[in-house]
């Protein structure tokens, strides 16, 4: 009844057919989610962090929730990168699931050692860097908020691979558009924002951290409106996409972050609280734009400046 | 009076399936247990049965019960019959909650079919939400979760071990095994008062009920443990099998399961860890395993081999 | 009935009765509660910031409601210094308020006219310097994100004047540490942490910005747990003592931050939605430090190490 | 038609107080009025009365009534009466909201004493949340807040100009007026349709009703300003004054400001701006002065004189 409605949209080189992705880190290795709805149907799926080596991650307890968000320190927790290219990926891929591995290291070396290995698979559609994890001792914010660590990273995981590279900002960077830039000059083909900010929680009757790591990152609503912000500093600030990643539950939330500049976005915490979120936001991205005779490519950075 | 029932069988098989096999996660490669065997539709075949596959679904509250000391029953109306397995869990969360609190809630299942129910102690902001929630409010169901307790060994005599709040899953243990004609199961229950023992009637209803109460106004005076370990000292002179199933406080299991390990006893502990998601994406629920590592509460348990578990290390703040 | 406890401590050099302050600019002048409590009863008013001249402030709209926060860009609207000592402060004098005047420059000279001014008062507790407002055009984060800056605002009005000087930081500095450092050793008495953080807010069906200025200041709950972290590693990157703000609501709030190193607390948009909120926060506190039978000034950083 | 009514008198003091003058703010010294006189207790008199000092209260939602189109009318039980005038609001927040939604909301006082009652339309989430809110619950408020609607002068017509959810401290406002005795009180309402008329029986039954919708299905097709306009025109003919009193969307509220400033007919608005708190300590809720500068809606307003806002700015987003 319905004609279909032109939902792809362009990062750089590559075309997604709709511009809703999972959140690194929220949606396991897009394997979960088998009965609930069809992962095929998104944009895409950013893989849980990568590592060269399998990691068990941080010790309990691991997250809290605080006002309108949550506090995490998984300490990226995954199965490593040989694991996952020879037990996820042909599932992924005889699902048609569009993936993008979020791959993390503490070394310049490793990162691209992560890199070659996943540019040998057929399946993935983009790396993403994550060069701001604030839950691990080494590698984590060192890289994301310096613009020339985070410009070494990229310009070395660039040069080895033929996939596009999108690096995952920090909203530590004191500059965030500095590092941005720094990343679109050593050849990123997109910028995701953003990770989480660290905080802590207390336990005021125990007198203790809530979390075994002290700091966590926070994400969730809490969030959005920092992440709005980053996202439309970020997109005026560069010329290559901004995924825009904060707080999205709902389809008006993805929308604001379209708005506000982002050519896509990610659906990251709000998965915990309902497993269908991503595809519901995707619906109602859809209705918003029969409602309002748009396409999602002509909402991005369409914001009326006042 | 430790006459060993006839039991369930185990009903683990020993083909890894896809879609188990994808809830795995990184470093459990020296998994708990063997997955279960798959049923035509893909669902793992617990001890108990067969379980739903987990949806996620809207259910007005229809029912709750103010029980003494700051426990509820809540009772929702679901559209369709849920088939799930003692020790399985819902996440829960109310839809009026708008942002805050922001995470749903792991709760045990206490009953299935049409009339799912959970026994709720408030803890905390999402308990207490819960607690006064108006009838007809809607909550977002994602259910049935996790691994339900596995199969009562033949010619063992099951022993369920209950604190608190914990009674929940052993309550829908005890009344599937007593439906099952599983003969001469033991509740032994603990809790501080005697007002501390919510749905003990429905224990003693299911099976042959011990208490225990830390001040003395009801049953047996002191802990819990103390009945599991007088309980195992008998079984071993009469020369019965014993297998243990225990919910409760961290520190009570950990003590039943030095015990069951003490006694060479089997044991089954419902795991209990703060959740983000229920089904294995966040990876927030780790319990670190004896052999190093984690096990993840919400897809390698709730239920567990209490042995695996490395009792010492903490799970929450 | 029960004995007085002894809610005092020590910011520096001065004594405050107990560690429970108001923030600025969410408590007027300290003038506007008088039908609800006595003011006087608090540790202290941190008033609006004050600017050498009057000003009007920003456009509306001006603020928007967030996720278990808010964002503000109220844009400074105050009274100017003049009338905030001609009109303002005999009435606090008389009333027995505890001040502590918020100033707010673009110059270093102006902050050193400000201080100068207010140092000529009696009933001045002590100077809040804000050199982290996110919502003005200038002297907001250009001071507060950088060491060098801050430090030279600060030295500036230490010289000026004789008042205990506290200086307020702002969540977006890069390297907060090496901010507070540099305030400490430009003299400052204490960090007050933390301002709000820059968030925009959407709405998505007029394809505009909620607030006029565009971006405003996050505050309220949801910032609760980054003031939290920031305050815990300010107080062990300096001597100084810290005074904790962001999201206190309730008493249980407030000894998170004592617990996290704060030495005193400052409520800030609780006050929106109860006007007896610090009040609330002082008696709730005072409440827990009998049942755990300790006092405020020895919950200061006493969290288990974990 | 237009006689004017004996109306009542102003009674604006003149000095200066010390309470009023804590709230002014920076860039006000353009005020608007005088501030008001002050009686005994140190509350400030207005024409309609005096009215409780500012005081916060917890009080249960005793009843709730749907009306139409998705206005509901919500009152709260209160331990001791409230005196309020024309045009105070409240600032009311459920005690269950948590911490979202943060702010209380603005919400003019339609009836007071023991039995406060407001007028909501469903806007956003806290207003769903209020007429979704299950009787028992309680709320908090802090009320009465800003100031009312002022004298109408003497030989002059009050005319009541109303939109939409505007209407509740117009009713309020002619409630008092006919009770009062103030006699030729005319209202004119304007709405959508007929269904977005909401308590126009109350306004029918306190004073003159005219009816405007655009959709002609109630009363005279058009807006409210059609109905202003041809009032203003038959009163100059007839040699009556006329003073207004308008609350509705801003831009029917700027319509009418300009209207009453073609007629020179004295003219009081209601203000509708973004509240923090209420009480003027966040500074939040500026509306434009034509002078420059601004006034703050909750401290300043909500009432003012029309002719003094700059009803060319944006007070929303
Ligand atoms: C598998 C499983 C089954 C459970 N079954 C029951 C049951 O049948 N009845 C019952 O009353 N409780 C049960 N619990 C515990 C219950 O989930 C917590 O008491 C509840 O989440 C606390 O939420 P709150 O908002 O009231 O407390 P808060 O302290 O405000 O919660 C804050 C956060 O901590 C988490 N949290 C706090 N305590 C726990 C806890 N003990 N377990 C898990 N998460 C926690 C919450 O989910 C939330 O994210 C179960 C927990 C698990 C893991
Ligand atoms: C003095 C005054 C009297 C009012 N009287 C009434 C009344 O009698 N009945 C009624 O239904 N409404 C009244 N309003 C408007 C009412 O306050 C808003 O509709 C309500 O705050 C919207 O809240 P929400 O959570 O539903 O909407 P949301 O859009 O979710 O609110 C988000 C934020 O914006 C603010 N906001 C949004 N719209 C308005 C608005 N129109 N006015 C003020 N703040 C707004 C909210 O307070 C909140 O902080 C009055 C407003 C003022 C200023
Ligand atoms: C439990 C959890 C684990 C996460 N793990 C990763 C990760 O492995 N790699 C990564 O780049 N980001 C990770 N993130 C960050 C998210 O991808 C996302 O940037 C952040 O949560 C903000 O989005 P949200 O508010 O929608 O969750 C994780 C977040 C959470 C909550
Ligand atoms: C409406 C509003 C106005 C503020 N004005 C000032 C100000 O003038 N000077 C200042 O240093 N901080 C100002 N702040 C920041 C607060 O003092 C405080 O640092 C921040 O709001 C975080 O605390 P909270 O979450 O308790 O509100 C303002 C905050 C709000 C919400
Ligand atoms: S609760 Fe999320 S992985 Fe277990
Ligand atoms: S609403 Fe806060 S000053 Fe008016």
């Amino acid at each position: 009844m319905t004609r279909a409605l032109e939902l792809s949209v362009e990062v750089g080189s590559v075309t997604l057919k709709n511009p809703v992705l999972t959140a690194s880190g929220t949606f396991g290795y897009g394997l979960e989610h088998g009965a609930y709805f069809d992962v095929a149907e998104l944009g895409g799926v950013c893989t849980k962090g990568l590592s060269v080596e399998p990691r068990a991650g941080n010790a309990p307890p691991r997250i809290a929730e605080t006002a309108s968000g949550m506090l995490n320190a998984i300490g990226l927790a995954n199965v490593g990168v040989e694991a996952f290219c020879n037990e996820k990926l042909p599932i992924l891929r005889e699902r048609n699931v569009i993936v993008i591995p979020n791959i993390f290291a503490t070394t310049v070396e490793d990162f691209v050692r992560l890199a070659a290995r996943l540019d040998r698979e057929p399946g993935v559609t983009a790396l993403e860097l994550n060069v701001s994890c604030p839950n691990v001792a080494h590698g984590g914010l060192e890289f994301g908020c310096d613009p020339a660590a985070a410009a070494r990273v990229t310009r070395a995981v660039r040069a080895a691979t033929s996939l596009p590279v999108w690096v995952k900002m920090s909203p530590e960077a004191g500059d965030i558009r500095a590092v941005g830039r720094a990343c679109e000059e050593a050849g990123a083909d997109a910028l995701t924002a953003i990770n989480t900010l660290r905080g802590i929680a207390i336990d005021a009757e125990k007198r203790r951290f809530r979390i075994h790591n002290k700091t966590g990152g926070l994400s969730g609503p809490a969030l959005k409106p920092i992440a709005l912000r980053i996202v439309w500093e970020l997109s005026r600030a560069v010329k290559i996409p901004v995924i825009g990643i904060g707080g999205i539950a709902t389809a008006r939330d993805a929308i604001e972050f379209l708005l506000a500049g982002a050519t896509a976005v990610q659906v990251g915490t709000a998965s915990f609280a309902d497993p269908l979120a991503p595809k519901k936001v995707l619906t109602g991205l859809e209705s918003y734009c029969r409602e309002h005779d748009v396409l999602p490519r002509d909402l991005i950075g369409s914001l009326s400046p006042r | 009076m430790l006459g060993a029932g006839p039991g369930d069988r185990g009903s683990y098989g020993d083909g890894a399936s896809e879609r188990f096999d994808a809830r795995r996660r990184g470093d459990r490669s020296a998994t708990l247990r063997r997955p279960p065997a798959l049923d035509r539709a893909g669902r793992p075949r617990y001890a108990h049965g067969v379980p739903d596959l987990g949806r996620f679904i809207s259910a007005p509250l229809v029912k709750r019960t103010a029980l003494d000391a700051g426990y509820h029953v809540l009772q929702f109306g679901l559209d369709e019959a849920l088939v799930a397995l003692p020790g399985q869990f819902v996440m829960m969360r109310g839809e009026g909650w708008g942002t805050a609190p922001l995470l749903p809630r792991p709760m045990s299942i206490l009953d299935s079919g049409r009339e799912l129910s959970v026994l709720v102690k408030v803890a905390g902001v999402g308990t207490a939400r819960m607690a006064s929630c108006p009838l007809g409010e809607r909550f977002e169901l994602l259910l049935p979760l996790g691994r339900p307790f596995g199969a009562l060994p033949a010619e063992h005599t099951a022993v369920l071990v209950a604190g608190g709040v914990g009674v929940a899953p052993l309550v829908c243990l005890a009344e599937r095994l007593a439906q099952r004609g599983t003969a001469g199961v033991v509740s032994l229950y603990g809790g501080r008062t005697a007002r501390d023992l919510p749905l003990v009637e429905r224990l003693a209803a299911s099976s042959t009920l011990e208490i225990a109460t830390e001040d003395g106004s009801r049953g047996t005076q002191g802990r819990v443990t103390v009945l599991v370990e007088r309980l195992l000292e008998r079984a071993r002179a009469e020369g019965t099998n014993v297998m243990l199933f225990t919910c409760g406080p961290h520190r009570m299991m950990a003590a039943v399961a030095e015990l069951a390990a003490r006694f060479g006893a089997p044991c089954e502990a419902s795991l209990e860890a703060p959740m983000g998601c229920g089904y294995g994406v966040c990876l927030g629920c780790p319990v670190a395993k004896k052999a190093g590592g984690y096990l993840y509460t919400c897809v390698d348990g709730p239920c567990v081999d209490a042995s695996v578990v490395d009792w010492t290390r903490e799970v929450f703040a």
